[in-house]
This record gives structure tokens, C-alpha cells and sequence, in this order.
């Protein structure tokens, strides 16, 4: 087998100087009874190139963004990512090395994510950050979690605009752990208003900007009132280019700020994996989840960096620990960081006001459709618009048509009433001639 | 800009200094902040056309001053960075519990195919169905090979997967009326520093279960433990001290008798597969950590994957998202309202599709033979390594065979006054990178080591001449080679206490740090 | 198999040994013959079905012996080797008329998609239009960039191109039916060596002619030697001391009035794209390196291409390969009996169509304003060293500004009895590749720098400020900086005499070195 | 532009520093009338998005070999390379790195050319390689001119089974030389019997083995005849996996064996880049074109490598030396070794058994085929069909209903009575499907 090295002389070999009789004997302490003697119902090895067509052949059953004018959003968002960013990745001492336990042969990694925590402090208008969580979602449950940890309460209230699948997660894990959660309605024109929940028993309120229906939110009043009612303010955002354009959430007064970093060096993936960011103000640093890394100095006095602070974290203080994250999203939080260096502010900014350019010109296009409405008055790169008609059906129909038209709100929240609303995003890949396809096979799919 | 550290380069390589600090290949490179600039950059955009913005007045106040690199500077950052990182490519890896195998560039380049890195977890499902296809092939890949009768797919590493599965058993305590009765888990002191951790998070009370003095657990201590508070007992098998849980038939028994569930860290399956099956053991529970049995690469911390084989008895309580064969193809059960009694949902979309590429290229690639001849090899290695070194190290349970990794601890160590620590370091000097240390936590300056079966048995002869020659250096007294080491790598010994006394978490203006003189 | 090469290694480090001779991150290799068997295999293939073979008598009787290696031993060896390798990814490689600039990686992405790099060269032409296509696309950005009538894109290299170019002059003069007469080419001194083979390689005699006192060629002294044995002129411009010929529109005319031909080596290009056109100076043929000029990554010493320009004298005489617009799309002129009077065919194929992808992907990056840019960057850049070390080292033409490069000699290190090797190899030790060395043969002791625009103010900043250190600690008698340089390197200074005296040019169970003491 | 890392403030300050006027100042020893004062008339620079979508669009235009049933060989070959493969050689320090002039800082490169040279000795079964040339081609024309060295002789017999692209470079730079070369008409039964041309003016012979139609030649006897006649032997190959089952040409008497070595670690790439091997005896070690690579010690008596013999070469004897190439065949050789590495002399055997043992399978299939005749007694992976009609239109035809079946003889030998042939080559990359669906389309291209 081309991964094994040891060949069956090598094995006997070894056996011979282990001092045992045969492989089996090492695996004695299995109950007899338990031990396979047969090969599972299972396909025996494959050459590689058998592999490579099995899976090519699965590949090729799914429709790829690239391939068709595209404007899935709700969250996960396909934009270009340089090809120097994947072959950096690829760099067998990124991409096979282990969490830098050992610091003075990981600097690379090391260095890599202080890097990283500088440019998400930066971006999120915060003072620290962490190396990393698993995505956007999980990071949110870890924020509200530590919010809980600082203010010794419990209720989290969770904005109707937070992304719904974030909802649930906070809401899954918050009841399993025996806390309360207060998700809002849906809040498709963003007119909620938290103020009057905020009580003495409320850690935190989740505030999503813009938030899952495409609105931006000024989140300073809602900021004020948390500080004056001793509760904290969570602000997450799903589509981390916006921040290159639009007031951060930690300008705006949030006290933890949590995030999808995927817009940036990763791809789609159908989902994952994808990287969470996580920064917070310097007074909550013991609380932070997960690992930090940190600047100090070797025996010679050269910079250098470590892991640290790790008494938060669960290998040193176990069931106390701030979260029992390990693994993290390490090598997707580095293209993140390197496509953010290639970027820098400018970059950023440019990229961030073509994907607003594009929305702006799409939402144009789009409500020029008989029986399409936007319904957002301010939005970033994606909106909400109201059709004549029932959204997924109409998104499946676009699809046949070979135009990935959006979301259907009603895939992440059923039966609230909400089925004729699509979500569509428009970032730096989409051309004028994708967006009027859109328009096209739109008005296509209202019409039949 | 120029960046000399001259100063603190003369103090660390007095017998030959270099104006740069760089050592030939050995080339330093400053932070992004201190080579870029804001408003440069290496990402080509044509300019927008004018057109009125729909910010509101929510734009931007103050832009976030990061720096940007052109192309070829971002390029020689990174590379330069790189070369400061050990990587399973350049070498045996031996980090007990973390099964740094190779990593097939196959399965890079299986996972980077447009239909899967390209599409979007929420597009049309009838547009994804190849992705479906796999993910459920992968599934009953997993369950086949455990034994277990179903796998909740979206938890993104192995301590996710661990809370996932203690909120699947809480919710099945839940659902037989015991939720306020059961709060207890059982874990034991040797346990990875994630399981009570997770079990925390979840609401759960731990409490340790003390092994015998063999390392393994004794049927009868957890039978005293056990009661109808009892929700629990949260195993690692093989445990990690590498060795086989040998009663845990009869432990899962009696949890199972005492009403509570048996969740088994799965972190070491690679010692097992095809050889045993969990859910034949009795496990309720399960998470594997697709980035250690199955190849997917670490990546200097992640990301990993962490699905969560469950019984029948768990399998009504896993999360949403799951997946349904019906007439017109696979469907994903997406909200916890398609899904009553389940869990609910503990992440967004559908898990780690990159992952669950790599991962299911490797199992196709090993086939049910390939993957049992892996495990062989891994304990194989293991005990080659064992036999190479017993007679110079001290192994805390006896001298006994050990299943994927075998452990040590620095009992030998203490008449020359040195540490597990000061032995790894100086093995860095010689081009290793250090086995796992003080983990576990029973062993005194536990020296965990797992060769899996990557690596050759030429690699491993040199990796047990080596630390024999360091072993018996320690034990002659030859300090040179400890003292302060490494002294051959990147860095020297790293002020690990400055770090946490006065953390500097980001680069800042102001932050510099001057040499320590 | 255990490699301890323990004996030279305490030669070799004698401040701190270890006991495998590896440094830390710098880890020894072996030779695959010594670490591979060759009843290993990293490659999985299905046996076939037993079949009867229609070999012949012509079976292989005597296996090669190659050793073969698992997949994950086979990564290491070579990602061991790569790390002993300098790069431009690791920093700034100024190799003077290597034109060592920045390769991007989208390059690599597009000459690998499908569409190209799995297409073969004879499957039909109507399957192929879009690679055709490409090929004359990026035809004409060269004649545009140049100013020419034609290109024969089946060059190799830029050697081959020469070859090309002085086989296409060769036949317009047997054409012209001065075959017999016209013999000799003339060829400056500071020529590259490919030129004067080049022409050799084609049946004509070199003559050299020598440059004025400023480095350039003086039309007097070219006058003189043409005539009607003349068949041709080979110039290199800018030429190889990084100087702009400032009388090649006379020396053109003169050559042309002598019946003669102006063949221009190109692979100084990168400094005048976009500024002036070879055509407009009256060239009538020139090769372009696309591995220099055109970004495509040197790959420690090929794949290159080399497509020449032609003139419209030249033109018809370009051999096969080349496009056709039909009709029916591009086609293909292959056999030499579609195009009499054509040389005929250099080589099989089509050319470099891999380079092709890389070198047009960034041609449209750059864009015609771009590539002006880059010439300027790269002029500038040499420009600014140049003003950086004026001071301290000679220039054997006297104080002026240079083009894409900047040509110092030895002559300021005569006093300190350094040579130029010293100080290139003292270099090293900075983690600095050298500059070029010894050539162009005109300047004793030449050191010719070529920064390219790749490279930003930050490091050229750096690498003047330790030219200069190197040089002042060279002026000051500093001479362990330079006494067997390099010392930190992955191997100290090679016995390259040695190498030649008694080669040894594969391994053989016999030929194992053993060390000189 | 984002390859280029100075800004306008660099630029300006630098020529400052170099104390000239402006840029156009270090440009004016370009006569005036010559320089260009405006943009080319091209295309101004492009976004990398936009530089993707243009080529991708071009890529979409051909017919890429893996996505149809393949059968085209006449010197090139598709084979499976591992992905490991372009892993590696996509590592900055091979790709980046220039030709090893420094050698303490390039012995990844040299060793691995010094691997490589001894893989291609023990492959040819000849005493030294070089570092490689260009292509099969290039290095054809290179040892005829080594042979004319060393034998002081002109006339080049070139057998009609050499690949008629490598015959006529051969006979082009041979002509412009000044050198003689006779080229034998094709021969399609390896029926030629040159013996009787030798004479006291033939430099060389030159073999291909397979030949150019498939066959399988000994040349023993013709070894023996050119040995006698003072002549050298040079043996050629364009399919180098052959070597794994077949009789090496240094086994077989030849002086020196050239060859194409793409099949192994390197992709169709549209004819190029590939990779010349070049073999030959010791003794004629110093007329070898092109770099070598040898062994050496460093100051500390540790192994290393260096170039070697460079007194050859035209850096050194310029107009004298024995070639006048310089960059050379680096990464593709890289990818053979590499390729080499892992395959072993076990994984070779078995990799050409496939090869053959297909090509076994496509003759039978393609005999079955009414009008259709498989020409070859022996071959390796390819033959040569005779059709009852016009190779090129057949396989025009077939090209239509998505299989690329073959290489029509009259492609490379226009005009010489060979449109009825077809070569057909069959590796490891055919499936049985492929195979039937070769001789569907084959059988439907002639009966309409
Ligand atoms: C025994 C054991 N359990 C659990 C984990 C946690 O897994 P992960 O890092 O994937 O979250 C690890 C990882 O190191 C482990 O070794
Ligand atoms: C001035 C000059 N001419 C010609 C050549 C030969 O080009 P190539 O190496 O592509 O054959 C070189 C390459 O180094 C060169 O610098």
C-alpha cells in the first residue's frame, strides 16, 4: 500500500526484535471475542487513480459556483481567492504541521497568528483576538458563553436578525448546559427593539451586522443601553468583507465581537471548513476561549513568539476551562491572514466597495422584475427581496435555468411565514451579464 | 526599513555573527506591520464605476490601518515563515495522542475539485447531490467500521464532537425524565484535557475514576462510582497511555446496568480500525477526529473534523443537520423542527466537507484491508520504538507491550537532573521534533510517544539511536546538550513565563521588544 | 539503515555537534539508492489479468535496480533536499542576465488546468482551437512588443532560440546564394557563451568584436570587420555589463549594408518592454527568454522557452511549426513540404506550450502599461543599488547609470587579496544569493547585479546596507568572513576541483566518499 | 500592479537617492527617434479574475484528454502522475531556484540531478546521463552531433522508424551544419536493413526502439555492424515506461541512448515542456552535451554536489563546446525522478505490464473491428491499424463522437502513402469502456 512504508520482511523483522510472536499478539488485550477476523463489508484498497475517478465522478454531480452565475449568500459567500494563497497554504510546513506546542521549531505558524490577532483586532475595531475558532457559528455560542462567564448571568437575547442556524446553535447548546436563551422573531426590516428585554438577568445580547436579511444596524444605542444595564454586546457578522466598508461592530460599543472569517482566502467548501473570528476588549482576556499566542523573547533575546495564557484553556484547567476548543481552524484562519496581507487597508476597501457596487446594481436590476420587491433601505453585498410567488420553488426553477439565484429564507426559517423572501448576495465574481441572467431567469421563474 | 537586530543576533550566535542575523537559508523576517503598508497592495481591482452607495451612515469612520504587501513580498513572508516550522513532511512527528501521519496529496487535490470547494451549503439540493452522496458514503464508512448505527456529521474537531455527544446523552436523559437526576460523568484522570472540558460545557458535574496501577481502568472502581447520578463515563480507548482498555466490556456493562451511557473518546481509533469495533464494545458514543485516523492534514493547529459515530439507543437524539434517502435523491433534515426530540442544531451548515473529502480519499484509498494493515503497522511501530528504548528509559505501568503509542515518563531522568522538557528540547537539536510531554497527566513528566505507521523502518531506527545517544549522554552527565537547548533551531528557548506575565497579543507601535540584556 | 556521517560532521561543526549530523530544521538526506529497495513502491497499481504478451524476444532480462520509495518517505526526501535550496520565494536572487523576478502563482494554476496541460500535441486541430488560439495570441503581444513580422515559437530556450535565429540567417543568405561566402558571425566578448555556440553550432566561424572603453561597441570597430564573408552580427542588448548599445541604429545600418544580418540577443529584454522595439533598431531576428523576461519559474535550471522574432526578410524562412488562420479556424503548418524555402523543423511538437500558458498569463496581468512599469521598476531598482555601492566597489566602466543591471569588478578587492568568489560566497552567510560572478568575461572579477522589479525598496535597502558591511569588513582586514565562506550554510565551501579530477556522476555501491582528513 | 512592490513615493525617493532627474533620465542612451512614447497598442493589465476567466475560457476550447476516452501517442504519452508529484515540484525552493551556480545553497537541486542521472543510466543500462535536454527530440540532434565528434564522420543514417519529427530535426540543423544525413523511408514492418549503408563516412545510426510504429527492434545485430564499421549506435525512445519491460538499447550494444522522458512524472502539456535523456558510455564522458552533476566533499569532508565537467560547456569553451544549451529540462526532470522515486523498479515493471497488457487488449478489439488490421508482430503500448479508408477524416470522425482515437501516420508523413494508418497507443489510463468505445467509434467512423 503506497502509504505504508514497512514492507513484510520489514515486518517480521521487527516483530523479531520487539520480542513478540506475531502482530496479533500486540493486540491481545482486545476481548477475544471482539476481535475482527474478517475484513468489514467494505470496498478493498483502490490505486489512486481509481480514487481520483470515483470522486471526480462524485464532483462532477454538483453544480460549482464558478460554473454558472451565482448569488448564494446567508452566510457563506464565494469570492476570489488569489492563487497565491493556496499554494502558501500548501506549504508542507503549514499545511502538515502540528498546533505549535514546541515554539522554537513553530515559529512560522507562531508568527503567523499574532499576525492574525493584530489584523482581526484591527478589523473589528477590538483589542485582542484570538488564534481562531471553528466559524462563525460555533464563536458566537463561545461569546455568549463568556459573556455568561463575565456578568454571572444567564439570559442571552438573541437579535431576529442574527443568522438562524447561529440562533440555534446558541439556543442548542445554552439549554443543554441548563441556560436561558431568548431568540427574537425574524426581523426582516431590522425594527426590533432590544431595549426593553435588557434586564438584570441578561448577560448579553447577539446583534448580527449587517445582519441576516442584508440590513445594516447602528448597534451605539443598543451598546449604550447594555453598558447602563450591566449586560455585554455581542456583534457578529457573517460576511467579514463588509468590515472593510462599514462601521465595525467594536466602534460601535460591542464588548465581544465574533465572526465568519471564510469571505476571506477560503472557499465555499459546502459549509466548512471555515474560521471563526473572535476579539474582545483587553479587561475579558482571561476569559477568552481557545489559544493565544504571544510575543516574547528566547535566551538571546531575539523576538519570538508562544502560546499563552493557556491556564484558560482545557488542557491545563480541564472542566474550568473558558471552552474545551483544541483543534482550531488554523491553516484556514492563515489564508485568511495571508489574503488580508495581500489586501491590506486599501485592498480591503476597494474590494468591499465593488461588492457593494455589485449588490447596488443587482437590487437595481432586480426590482426592475414584475413582482420582485427589495426590501432593504440600507444593505451591504446582499438583500432580501419579496417575489410574487413561493421562494425555493422559484430558486429551484432558476436553477433548471442554470442560475443559482440566492437563498430561500424559508430554508433556515420554515414556517414563520417568510416563504416568498430570497436572499441575494452580488460580490466581485458576478458580471454585469450574471446579474442580468439573474434578472432573466427571475422574471423566467415568476412567469411560468 | 531596515531590520538588524543586531544587538540580540551577537548574543545569540557569539562564535559567528552575521550583520543581517540571517544564517545562510536561516533567513529572519519581520512582521507584516513593520514591511507593508496600508496602502499598498498585492490584489489587482478595477476600480468601481460611480454609483450611490446604500450605506446608510454606517460607512466606515476609520480604516483599519492594516498593511498591505505586494505579491512577491507576500510570497517571501510566508515562505521565510514557513521554513521556521517542523512539518510531518520533513520528518518523524511523534506526538503521542495526536497521530501525525502523512498526508496524502491526493486527497489536497481531491478536495480542491470545483464540485466540492466551489459550491455553497445552501444552494439547491438538487444541485449538491454528489456532495450528499459523499458525505453519506463517508457516514457508512464510519459506522461500518465502528460498529454503531449512526453518525452525526457536523462537529468541526474532536472536543466538538465530545460536547456533541454529551448533549446527545443529556438529551436522552432529558427524554427518559432523568434530567435533573443524572449529572454526573465519569472520567478519568488520564483523560485529554477536552473530555472534561466538554462534559462541563454541557452542564455535567466530572468526577475522576482513578486507574489501576497497569494503567487501565478497573471494573470495579467504576462500578463504586456508578449510581442513578450517574449520566456518564467518558473513556479514551486505547487509552491515552496507549494501552487497550482490556475490561471495557465489562465497564460498559455495568454503566449500561446503572442506567447511564458510555461515551468513548475516539481520538486513538487508528490503533483499532479493522481490528475491534466500538459499537461491538459497547460504546454509545464516539467522536473521531478525521484529522488524526484519517490523514487530513493538521495544519499548524486545524481544522479538523470531529463526526460522532452514535448507537441506536443515542441515534434519535443526534443534531440536525442529517441526511434522508428519498425518492428524488438525498435530502439534508436541515431544522430541528423537521427533527423532533433531536438535539437541535450545534453549528451552522453541514459540517466540514473539505475534511470529509480527504478523509473518505484516504479510507478508499486503504480499503478495509489497507485501513487494518495501518492500524497493524502503528502498533507495530510503536512496539519497535518500545523495544528500542525500555531498557534506557522507565515506562510508569511495567514493561508491557502498548497498543498505537507507547509511554514513558522522566522517573530515569531524575538522577541527572534533568527534565522530560530539557530531553525533548535537545532532541530538536538533533532534528526531531519531540514526542508529546507531560501528557498524560498520570504519568510523572509523561514522554508520549506515537510513531503511526508513516514512518519507515529506517526512520525509526534513526529516531531510537538517536535518543538512545541522548539518553545515554543525559545519563553520563554531558549537561552541554540540555542546558538551554535548542540551540540549533530558529529560536533558542522561548521566555515562555514573559509571554503570560505581560502578554503582547498584537503588534502595536509601541510594542517593540528590546533585546533582554 | 542508519546515516551518521558522525566523523565529518565534528569536522564540520566542531562548536556544537549532534549525533545525527542534522542542525535543528536543517536535516541531512540520503541518496534514494541508500534509503529505497527496489521491491518497494510507492505507486499502487492493479495487476492484470494474466494476457499473452507480444514482446517478442525483447523483454527486459536485467531489472534497472531502481529503489523505490513509500509516498510518505518519498515527500520527505525530497522536502529535505528543497530546504537546502536557495529561492526567489526566500529572497532576492540577483543573478545578473538570469533576470531572477517574481513567478506568480496564478501562472502555475492556469498552465495546469485540464484544457491545457492535458492535451496532446497531434490529437485533431479541430479539438485544440482554444491552445491554438493562445499560441497566437501570445504571438502577437511579442511582435507587438517588438516590433517584428513573425515568431517561430518552437525555441526550447533561449539558446535554442539562437540556434533558431542563426539557422533562419543561414538559410535567407544560402537563399541569396552567398551560402559559401558569408561564414563568420561576429560576437562581442562580453557575449553569453550560447552565442558564440550557437553560431558555431550552425557550421559559421566567431570573430569577436571589442567594446570602446565605456562598455558599449563602437560602429568603427564593426565597420572594420564586416564584410561579404559576414553573415551575421550577434549583440546582446542591453548587453551583458547592463548597458544600452547607444549606437545600435548605426550599427544596424551598417550591418544591413553589408548584406549582413542583426541577430539580438533578447534576454535582456525585461529592461526596455514597452520603452523601445528590437524592430524599430533594426533587428532582424532576437530571442525572448520567457523564463527571464516573461516570469515562468526557472525550476533550478528549466523548463525555459525561447520563441524568436523575425523580421520581414527573416519570415519566411521561420521553420515549422506555425499558424495558419483558415477558414475553419487556426491551423497548424507542420511538415516542412507545406512551407518551401522554410528552414524545415528544429524539434518535434509545438513548442513550449506550458511556458506559453505562464508567460501570457503575465503578459494580460500586466498589461502593455504594466510591462512599461516593470522595465522602469527593474532600471530603477539596479539603478538604486548601484548609487548604494558606487562608493565602495569599481566599476570597470566608469561612473554611469546602468540599465537592469549593475556591473562591478573585483578591482576594489585587490588590496584586501579577496576574491570575487569570497565575497559571493561571504554573502551567502547573510542569507543572500550572489549576484553573478565571472561573467560577463570583459570586467576582471565581474560581480553583475540584477535586482528586477521584483523587489521592493525594503530590500534593496537591506541587501546594500550588508554589501556594504561585507565590504568595509572586507576593506578592514576582516578576512573570517570571507576565509572558506560560506560557514552557515547547508554544506561549507565544495571541492569542486575535486568533482572534476576524478568525476563521480551517479552512485554505485562502490562509490560511497569517504571523508578527507 | 501587483507584482511590483514600489509605489510612486518609492520610486521617487529612489531616484532621488540615485540622483537622477527622472526615470526617463536612465533610459536616454535610447536613441530618441527609437523610444516609445506611447502604450503599445495591447491590452492594458488585468485583474487576476479577469486573467483566469480569459484563460479558462481558452481552456474551454480543447478536448482535454481526461475527459475522453485517449488513445493519441506518437511520442507523447498521458499516464497518471501522482499527485504528490506536482506537490513537490511546486515547492518554491525547486520551482523558484535558478540552475545550481552556488552549491552550498542548491543541493536540493543537485542532488536530485544527481539522482535522476543515475535512474536514467540504470534505465538506458548505460554507464552516465546527463542532467537532461530539452525534449526526445533536441537530444536526438545532440547525440548525432556528439557521434560526429567522436568519430570524426559526417553521414547520419537515421532508420524510417525514428519519429519522423525527430528525423527531420535531425536532418534541418544536420543541413544548416553542413553535415550529412540520410533518412530511411518509413518503415512500417522494422523490415529496414541498414547494415549495408554503414560505411567509412557514417558517424551514426540512429534506432528507435519501440519504433515509431510500434515495433519492437533488436539491435544487437546492428550494434555488432556499426562496432565493425567504426560507427556509433545511437538508440532512441519516446516512451520510456517501455524500458520497464523491454530490453534496454545499452543492454543491446547501443553507444549512446537518447530519449523522451515526459511519460514519467510529466503531463501532455500540449508537446512541451518535456524532457530529454541523454545516456552514454564513460569513455565518451567528455563529449557529452549539456550539465552533469557530480559528487563531491565540503570543506568538512561531508558529501555534497556540484556541476562538473563544465569545460564542456558553453560558459566555458563558448564556440568550442559540445553544446550550446543552458537552461535545460530542471523541473520536468525533477518530476521524472520524483515520478522514478516513487514507482521503484517494481512499480515500473508493473506500470509497463498495464501498458502492455491494455494495448494487448485494444489490438484484439480493434482486429474484431470489420476493415480494420493491426500491422505490428510485436509492439509494446502502441501499433499501427491499416483502415479500409482515410486515417485522418476516421479519426476526424471519431474526435466528433467524443473519442480521440489515435494519431493518423499521415500527420507526420504526409504524401507518402500512408493515409490508411493509424497509431493507436493504450496506457494505463484506459478503461475497458475506453477501449470498446474506441472500437465503436472506430467501427462507425468507417461505415460512414
Ligand atoms: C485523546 C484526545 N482527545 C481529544 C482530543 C481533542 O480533539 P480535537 O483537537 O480534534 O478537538 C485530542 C486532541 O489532541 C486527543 O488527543
Ligand atoms: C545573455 C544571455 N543570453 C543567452 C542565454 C541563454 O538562454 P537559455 O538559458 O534560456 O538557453 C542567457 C541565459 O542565461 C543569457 O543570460
Amino acid at each position: 500500500m503506497r502509504y505504508l512504508p514497512l514492507n513484510a520482511e520489514d515486518r517480521a523483522e521487527m516483530l523479531a526484535r520487539a520480542g513478540v510472536a506475531s502482530i496479533d499478539t500486540l493486540f491481545a488485550d482486545i476481548p477475544k471475542a471482539k476481535r475482527l477476523d474478517h475484513d468489514l463489508d467494505l470496498p478493498m484498497r483502490k490505486t489512486e487513480m481509481d480514487v481520483e475517478r470515483l470522486l471526480s465522478g462524485l464532483a462532477a454531480k454538483n453544480v460549482a459556483a464558478g460554473s454558472v452565475p451565482f448569488f448564494a449568500g446567508a452566510g457563506a459567500y464565494k469570492h476570489h481567492v488569489p492563487a497565491s494563497v493556496d499554494h502558501l497554504i500548501q506549504r508542507s510546513e503549514f499545511l502538515t504541521s502540528y498546533t505549535p506546542y514546541q515554539p522554537e521549531i513553530a515559529q512560522g505558524t507562531l508568527q503567523t497568528i499574532f499576525e492574525f490577532q493584530t489584523q482581526v483586532a484591527a478589523l473589528t475595531a477590538l483589542d485582542v483576538a484570538n488564534a481562531s475558532m471553528y466559524d462563525g457559528s460555533t464563536a458566537t455560542v463561545e461569546a455568549v458563553a463568556m459573556a455568561r462567564r463575565i456578568t454571572g448571568r444567564s439570559k442571552a437575547i438573541l437579535s431576529g436578525g442574527l443568522h438562524p442556524h447561529y440562533a440555534e446553535a446558541v439556543r442548542t447548546v445554552s439549554t443543554m448546559a441548563g441556560e436561558e436563551t431568548e431568540v427574537l422573531a425574524p426581523d426582516v426590516f431590522a425594527a426590533e427593539d432590544f431595549c426593553s428585554l435588557i434586564d438584570a438577568d441578561t448577560s448579553c445580547v447577539v446583534v448580527q451586522n449587517p445582519d441576516f436579511f442584508g440590513n445594516l444596524r447602528d448597534l451605539s444605542a443598543i451598546a449604550a443601553t447594555c453598558k447602563t444595564k450591566g449586560a455585554l454586546l455581542v456583534g457578529v457578522f457573517t460576511e467579514v468583507v463588509s468590515l472593510g466598508l462599514i462601521q465595525p461592530p467594536g466602534a460601535m460599543g460591542a464588548d465581544i465581537v465574533v465572526g465568519e472569517g471564510q469571505s476571506i482566502g477560503n472557499r465555499l467548501n459546502f459549509g466548512g471548513p471555515y474560521v471563526g473570528l473572535f476579539a474582545t476588549k483587553t479587561k475579558y482576556l482571561r476569559q477568552i476561549p481557545g489559544r493565544l499566542c504571544g510575543q516574547t523573547v528566547d535566551a538571546s533575546g531575539r523576538r519570538g513568539f508562544v502560546l499563552t495564557l493557556s491556564t484558560r484553556e482545557q488542557h491545563i484547567r480541564r472542566d474550568k476551562a473558558t471552552s474545551n476548543i483544541c483543534t482550531n481552524s488554523g491553516l484556514a484562519s492563515l489564508a485568511f491572514s495571508i489574503h488580508m496581507t495581500l489586501l491590506g487597508d486599501a485592498g480591503l476597501r476597494r474590494l468591499a466597495t465593488i461588492n457593494h457596487a455589485h449588490a447596488v446594481d443587482l437590487a437595481d436590476r432586480l426590482t426592475a422584475v414584475p413582482g420582485v420587491q427589495v426590501l432593504n433601505k440600507t444593505f451591504f453585498n446582499e438583500f432580501t427581496l419579496r417575489i410574487a410567488g413561493d421562494a425555493a420553488q422559484a430558486i429551484e426553477r432558476m436553477a433548471e435555468m442554470g442560475v443559482l439565484g440566492g437563498v430561500p429564507v424559508s430554508r433556515l426559517l420554515p414556517g414563520r411565514g417568510l416563504d416568498d423572501l430570497i436572499l441575494a448576495a452580488s460580490t466581485e465574481i458576478n458580471t454585469d451579464a450574471d446579474r442580468e441572467a439573474f434578472a432573466d431567469a427571475l422574471q423566467g421563474a415568476l412567469s411560468c | 526599513m531596515l531590520m538588524r537586530p543586531k544587538e540580540s543576533i551577537e548574543v545569540a550566535v557569539p562564535e559567528k555573527q552575521t550583520f543581517t542575523g540571517n544564517r545562510g537559508l536561516d533567513i529572519e523576517e519581520g512582521l507584516i506591520f513593520e514591511t507593508g503598508r496600508p496602502e499598498n497592495t498585492g490584489v489587482d481591482l478595477d476600480e468601481p464605476a460611480p454609483f450611490a452607495h446604500r450605506l446608510g451612515s454606517l460607512e466606515r469612520q476609520e480604516p483599519a490601518g492594516l498593511p498591505g504587501l505586494s505579491e512577491p513580498e507576500t510570497m517571501r513572508h510566508y515562505v521565510r515563515l514557513s521554513r521556521m516550522n517542523y512539518a510531518i513532511d520533513a520528518g518523524i512527528y511523534p506526538l503521542g495522542s495526536c497521530t501525525m501521519k502523512h498526508n496524502p496529496r491526493l486527497n489536497e487535490a481531491m478536495a480542491r475539485l470545483p464540485g466540492f470547494a466551489d459550491i455553497h451549503p445552501l444552494q439547491p439540493q438538487s444541485t449538491v447531490q454528489g456532495a450528499l452522496e459523499l458525505i453519506a458514503e463517508l457516514a457508512r464508512w464510519l459506522m461500518v467500521l465502528t460498529g454503531m448505527d449512526a453518525v452525526a456529521m457536523s462537529p468541526r474537531a474532536g472536543a466538538h464532537g465530545e460536547a456533541c455527544g454529551m448533549m446527545v446523552i443529556k438529551a436522552a436523559i432529558a427524554a427518559k425524565g432523568e434530567g435533573e437526576t443524572r449529572k454526573i460523568v465519569l472520567v478519568p484522570e488520564s483523560a485529554h484535557g477536552t473530555n472534561p472540558a466538554s462534559a462541563a460545557g454541557a452542564g455535567f458535574e466530572v468526577r475522576p475514576v482513578p486507574a489501576r496501577p497497569d494503567g487501565t481502568l478497573d471494573p470495579a472502581a467504576v462500578r463504586e462510582r456508578l449510581g442513578p447520578d450517574v449520566a456518564a463515563i467518558m473513556l479514551t480507548n486505547p487509552n491515552t497511555c496507549g494501552l487497550f482498555e482490556k475490561d471495557i466490556v465489562e465497564i460498559a456493562s455495568l454503566v449500561h446496568e446503572a442506567g447511564a451511557y458510555f461515551y468513548c473518546d475516539g481520538a486513538n481509533f487508528n490503533a483499532i480500525m479493522g481490528k475491534t469495533r466500538p459499537g461491538d464494545l459497547g460504546v454509545d458514543a464516539m467522536h473521531i477526529n478525521l484529522h488524526k485516523t484519517f490523514s487530513t492534514p493538521h495544519g499548524g493547529g486545524g481544522p479538523g473534523a470531529g463526526p460522532v459515530v452514535l448507537s441506536s439507543l443515542l441515534a434519535p437524539f443526534a443534531p440536525v443537520p442529517f441526511l434522508r434517502r428519498e425518492e428524488n435523491g438525498l435530502q439534508l433534515v436541515e431544522h430541528p423542527s423537521e427533527a423532533p426530540g433531536a438535539l437541535g442544531r450545534i453549528a451552522a451548515f453541514h459540517g466540514q466537507m473539505g475534511m470529509f473529502v480527504r478523509a473518505f480519499a484516504y479510507m478508499l484509498s486503504h480499503g478495509a484491508d489497507g485501513l487494518r494493515q495501518a492500524a497493524e503497522d502503528a502498533v507495530l511501530n510503536a512496539n519497535y520504538v518500545r523495544a528500542g528504548l525500555k531498557d534506557l528509559m522507565s515506562e510508569p505501568f511495567g514493561d508491557r507491550t502498548c497498543m498505537h503509542e507507547v509511554l514513558f515518563d522522566e522517573g530515569w531522568l531524575k538522577p541527572t537532573g534533568l527534565t522530560a522538557l530539557d530531553f525533548a528540547k535537545a532532541m530538536i537539536d538533533e532534528g526531531f521534533h519531540p514526542m508529546t510531554i507531560y501528557f498524560p497527566l498520570v504519568a510523572h513528566g509523561a514522554m508520549l510517544i506515537e510513531p503511526t505507521e508513516s514512518e519507515s523502518k529506517a526512520s525509526l531506527d534513526l529516531f531510537v539511536a538517536t535518543l538512545r545517544d541522548l539518553a545515554l549522554a543525559a545519563k553520563r552527565g554531558a549537561m552541554e546538550r540540555f542546558a538551554g537547548a535548542p540551540h540549533l533551531a530558529p529560536r533558542s528557548r522561548l521566555d515562555e513565563t514573559r509571554a503570560a506575565r505581560s502578554p503582547v497579543l498584537k503588534w502595536e507601535k509601541k510594542s517593540k521588544i528590546t533585546p533582554l540584556t
